[in-house]
């Protein structure tokens, strides 16, 4: 096979002053330890010691405590906020994440062989070299029944999951349609319920039998999930009653004009007008740049 | 055009942390020193430790020095920095009876084995802003010395141990005897906890939550939301020795002092494992000089034995330690700041597509059969 | 021989090249995936390979079992991860060759339905991974595989084959699997796999 | 005579012990013990060494005082309880061999969602008053894996329907409602997902005679409409009478006495039983 790897081979760019990656070498086995177990049981949710980090709780600890335990310094990573690259979050976490392993950027998802996100799943499909990271406010998709998380993990242990289902039976009763947003509860694999992280309901197809690896990281919650390639991951819906993604019919992105994206309303500054954008940026910057190419 | 999220992050970053300084330092007053903040804010110093569960007095007055004296964010940087440092010993049990204290009371006897030593606090001061704060100079403080006479601290003239009251209780038979569980100690900070929980993970979770938030659930049970009829058994502050089993050694090493406060909570009584009723104890014990927490812990591990089938939110145990992480809570109550633009774009998706439903309903007259007709659903069919 | 301390595996960036190989294994059952060559000395039976994934997921958190008579793997373990060897039904990995017949495989941790991550990994040692290899061959099926991968086998005895498909019988309880050849082929069969033995050649 | 009925249920052997337990437990108690206490260890055996078999559409009534082991048996074969030994085989599950005790608590999920059906004595145990009445029978539905919203309703309705609560309270919370109809929305649901196996523990106990006689009715209307196997408990003989084929008398954990439920009322053999039978006339 290829040549030995033992002796230390340092990559010149390994900041000073901190361990590669920020986290020691037993906090990292530990989450990697975990991972493996999370990817065998998909959609499950492992517990993990979770420390804290120098960023706040609830500001992506669990996606980045994993990008910290997988990263190399030959990764190519792309952090992203709200689908943007430049959202004050993911700069910070970017940030830390450079500082900590010296690795390369970028705003491609296509170049990217990591790509720490907060609320998207980027438009352009990803391919089985890449690694998704999720962050991961509340991993717990039964909380919308049951905020006992002793209870909801005996319901996850005997997949009894109808109290879910009559939620979702009553908001239709209720408003003629589930009313459920982001954070839509997604059954993995036919066995976990899991909560695909407030991704919107865009995303959470993107996730069902992809060839990319998708890791989700709750560091407040203190626990780590995974939706391995070529999973089924099916949001709940009835028969008669499908799961639908957000409507953006007639709606076109003022940047890039694209009308098959995710976009985000926004109002004018100073008309007050209403406006759509895309909200994956990087995306939509290099669509721009090819139109602009053509342009030329 | 608002466009992009925020556009060049990096530099608003970097822009808000320089204004951070200069907000802290514009007044003009010269810097304050990290040890003023240490030795003259003996007790924020003290709540930093014990939140950010981190002895280490000169790192906490940095923290709160670099937080503008926000406690909980102090706290946070002191949590932060303790996870990075390597863990090497557990220390041996510590012995309280040992404490050497400089301040012990008990609210359940008069006089007591030892007696009351008020020691430093403020509970007998009356709240009246004291203006000659203003005029405090090195000369008042050195007249201050020479009228009291010494210069160091008086607990030195007190001995080195105190007889505890549990201990007088449990004599008689009085209140329940320790139970040696003979379960390894559970590390908060290696493993997450689940439930039912272990009392080491629960104790480790008390000592480092938040004096506010555990104030307010000891004081919803003080109330009636599960009253455990309290009597502060003991109250001290002190010093006590730490000692760790060193490879290398035979005999446990000596490693320092840290100052505590321990609060020993008498509560009602119930039978014991014996069927003889005794008084129950709950156990509180912090870093630094923080009596309100001591109490509020001493409470809450009480009330989280508690044999009710209806469980108050104090009796419960998910809910207090689930809640109690000043760090945890913090961080999440803040994260509201960050864009939430996607998610809630997906939310107007959905109400504007109820709304569409609703209205669609109200125009159609047969609106009242179809809510009558079980097979459709109301309003939307 | 025995007792080898090995300074010169780097606990930083060759753990996080072998995790990540693992994790590509382990998300992609069946997959074969190539580890690099490791310059280490590992006790009589023990591979380089084996004792280098050992090292990447073992410490003094975990602890793992071997059979009887592989002592020394133990002390060299214990010697350069800092794990503790343990009983077979209380150990998180379990490092064992293949070929012998290991009727205590039944007894290790399968996890419960509260915690299924509690069931241990298995890490097997056989003698070939690879469609030249013929002794048995498994069709996986599941989370990670795209329809079918089969994947070949030499080295594994057939009855701990059997007692892994018993102890994976209901998911999500379980074992999950990590082979290694001696010439460093890794392949994973996680418990959410479904393994179909095929008629073998 | 009738052709040979298919058995749905066995049970075997099912004891359930509350304490320590100590190797006479079984033995010191019961009838003859006149006690379910045991005298060495002090633990409660509730149920000592009960068997039967449930026949396909048959009712078999379980007759005792309190204290007799008939609800802990229930609770036992609902798994809302863990028997200490025993076995229990659901013809519909594991080809009728696999003893249902030993099962994870998944695999007993799964029997409970799918071949079980239970109606407790306290409506607010069976049913949920913070889903409405057609969310609690479609809950039932769900579980056994019927995923369309009209359908759950159409079936709702009609279980609704059949158990006399008024359509218009169909989207309505249970918690406003009487005890009686609260009874009635719970064996609506109990019946949803059509069980092969239907639990009734002291369903009409607390309820007005004029309720009692409506809800008894129904019971036995389901039964020979769907032919669906119950097991009724009750300590009342006149409940045990209009319903059961066949009784067991318990008392202090175990079955004294079995047989056709006629024969038992008319002659009953033990003396226990002639006194229950005669106190109730």
């Amino acid at each position: 096979m290829s040549a030995t790897v033992n002796s230390a081979a340092t990559p010149a760019r390994q900041p000073r002053g901190y361990n590669f990656a920020f986290l020691d070498e037993n906090t990292k086995r530990e989450i990697r330890r975990k991972l493996l177990k999370a990817v065998a049981i998909p959609g499950y949710q492992v517990p993990f010691a979770s420390p804290e980090l120098p960023i706040a709780r609830g500001w992506g600890t669990g996606g980045l405590q994993i990008t910290m335990a997988i990263i190399g310094p030959e990764d190519v990573l792309k952090v992203i906020d709200q689908g943007c690259d430049g959202s004050v979050n993911a700069v910070n976490i970017r940030n830390l994440l450079v500082k900590t392993t010296g690795v390369d950027t970028t705003f491609d998802t296509t170049a990217a062989s990591i790509v720490q996100t907060r609320h998207r799943v980027p438009e352009e499909p990803m391919r089985a070299d890449q690694i998704l990271v999720l962050q991961v406010p509340i991993p717990e998709p039964l909380r919308y029944v049951e905020a006992s998380e002793a209870k909801t993990r005996e319901m996850h242990g005997e997949m009894d999951y109808s109290r879910m289902w009559v939620y979702l039976y009553e908001n239709i009763v209720q408003y003629g349609e589930i009313s459920i947003g982001a954070r839509y509860p997604s059954l993995v694999n036919r066995r976990y319920l899991m909560d695909p992280s407030p991704i919107p309901r865009w995303d959470v197809p993107k996730l069902s039998m992809s060839p990319t690896l998708h890791l989700f990281g709750a560091g407040r919650e203190k626990r780590i999930y995974a939706v391995p390639p070529h999973t089924l991951v099916e949001p709940l819906e009835f028969e008669d009653f499908r799961f639908r993604v957000e409507e953006f019919s007639g709606r076109s992105c003022l940047r890039c004009g694209a009308t098959d994206t995710y976009m985000n309303e926004l109002f004018d500054r100073v008309s007050g007008q209403k406006l759509y954008a895309c909200s994956d940026s990087g995306y939509c910057d290099k669509r721009r740049a090819a139109q602009e190419r053509r342009a030329d | 055009m608002g466009y992009v999220a925020v556009s060049g992050g990096s530099e608003a970053i970097a822009n808000a942390e320089e204004l951070l300084t200069f907000y802290r330092l514009k007044g003009g007053a010269s810097p304050i020193e990290v040890r003023q903040i240490r030795e003259q804010m003996r007790l924020a110093v003290d709540k930093v430790m014990s939140e950010g569960a981190l002895y280490a007095p000169t790192i906490a007055a940095i923290a709160l020095k670099q937080a503008e004296g926000d406690n909980i964010e102090a706290s946070f940087i002191l949590r932060a920095y303790r996870a990075t440092q390597p863990r090497r010993y557990y220390s041996l049990p510590a012995d309280t009876g040992k404490m050497r204290v400089i301040r012990r009371i008990s609210a359940a006897f008069q006089d007591v084995p030892g007696g009351q030593i008020l020691g430093p606090t403020r509970d007998y001061t009356q709240r009246l802003v004291d203006f000659s704060l203003l005029e405090e100079s090195p000369e008042t403080v050195r007249a201050f010395f020479d009228r009291i006479g010494v210069q160091t601290s008086r607990s030195d003239q007190l001995p080195d141990s105190f007889p505890k009251i549990i201990d007088l209780l449990r004599r008689e038979g009085l209140l329940v005897e320790p139970v040696d569980r003979k379960e390894t100690l559970f590390d908060i900070t290696r493993e997450s906890i689940s439930f039912p929980c272990q009392r080491s993970a629960k104790l480790q979770s008390l000592a480092r939550g938040e004096t506010g938030v555990m104030m307010a659930l000891a004081y919803s049970s003080m109330r009636g939301f599960g009253d455990i009829h309290p009597y502060l058994g003991e109250l001290r502050v002190g010093t006590v020795p730490l000692c760790i089993n060193h490879p290398a050694k035979e005999q446990p090493v000596y490693i320092g002092r840290v100052l505590v406060t321990e609060a020993e909570i008498i509560s009602e009584y119930y039978e014991d494992e014996q069927g003889k009723p005794k008084l129950t104890l709950g156990y509180g014990l912090c870093f630094g000089h923080n009596e309100l927490k001591a109490i509020a812990m001493g409470v809450l591990d009480r009330t989280m034995q508690s044999r009710s089938p209806h469980k108050s939110p104090a009796e419960d145990e998910e809910f207090v330690l689930y809640h109690i992480d000043g760090i945890e809570s913090s961080g999440f109550s803040a994260h509201w700041k960050l864009p939430h633009y996607v998610t809630f774009q997906s939310t107007l998706d959905r109400l504007r597509r109820t709304q569409q439903l609703r209205e669609e309903a109200t125009a159609s007259e047969c609106n009242r059969e179809q809510r009558r007709d079980p097979g459709k659903t109301a309003p939307g069919l | 021989m025995s007792s080898v301390l090995e300074p010169c595996f780097d606990r930083v960036f060759t753990s996080q090249r072998l995790f990540r190989l693992l994790l590509d294994a382990m998300a992609r059952p069946g997959k074969i995936v190539p580890l690099p060559a490791l310059d280490l000395d590992p006790p009589q039976g023990l591979t380089c390979f084996m004792a280098g994934l050992a090292f990447t997921l073992l410490d003094r958190e975990t602890s793992f079992a071997v059979l009887p008579g592989c002592e020394p793997w133990s002390r060299y373990l214990l010697l350069n991860s800092g794990s503790r060897a343990a009983a077979v039904s209380e150990a998180e990995f379990i490092i064992v060759d293949g070929q012998a017949d290991l009727p205590s495989l039944l007894d290790v941790r399968r996890g419960d339905l509260l915690f299924p991550d509690r069931g241990a990994t298995l890490m097997i040692m056989l003698s070939g991974i690879g469609a030249e290899y013929g002794d048995i061959g498994l069709a996986l099926q599941g989370p990670g595989v795209f329809g079918v991968r089969t994947v070949h086998l030499s080295g594994l005895c057939p009855a701990n084959l059997e007692r892994v498909i018993d102890l994976n019988r209901e998911f999500p309880l379980g074992v999950d699997l990590i082979l290694s050849d001696s010439r460093g082929a890794l392949v994973c069969i996680p418990r959410s796999s479904t393994i179909i033995r095929e008629v073998c050649r | 005579m009738a052709v040979e009925q298919e058995i749905v249920l066995t049970v075997r052997n099912l004891s359930k012990l509350y304490g320590p337990g100590c190797p006479d437990c079984l033995s010191l108690t019961g009838p003859e013990a006149g006690t379910n206490i045991c005298p060495r260890c002090h633990t409660i055996v509730a149920c000592n060494g009960v068997s039967f078999e449930l026949e396909s559409g048959e009712i078999l009534g379980i007759v005792g005082e309190s204290g007799s082991g008939k609800s802990t048996l229930v609770r036992c074969l609902y798994f809302d309880e863990d028997a200490t030994s025993g076995e229990c085989c659901f013809s519909a599950f594991g080809d009728g061999r696999a003893n249902a005790f030993a099962q994870t608590s998944q695999a007993r999920r799964y029997i409970r969602n799918h071949l079980l059906g239970i109606v407790y004595q306290n409506p607010l145990m069976g049913i949920k008053p913070h889903f409405t009445a057609g969310g609690n029978v479609a809950e039932k539905l769900l579980t056994a894996d019927v995923y369309n919203v009209s359908a759950i309703r159409q079936r709702a309705a009609a279980l609704l329907e059949r158990t006399e609560v008024p359509l218009a309270r169909m989207d309505d919370f249970p918690a406003h409602f009487s005890g009686g109809m609260q009874q009635r929305v719970q064996i609506a649901k109990a019946l949803a997902n059509n069980p092969p196996v239907l639990l009734l523990d002291e369903v009409t106990t607390g309820l007005d005679v004029s309720v009692q006689a409506r809800v008894l009715d129904l019971i036995k209307e389901i039964q020979q409409d769907l032919g669906i196997a119950m097991l009724v408990v009750s300590h009342d003989l006149g409940v045990i009478r209009i319903l059961a084929d066949r009784t067991a008398v318990m008392q202090h954990g175990q079955v004294l006495e079995f047989g056709l439920t006629d024969q038992i009322l008319e002659d009953p053999q033990h003396r226990y039983t002639q006194l229950l039978v005669h106190s109730t006339l």
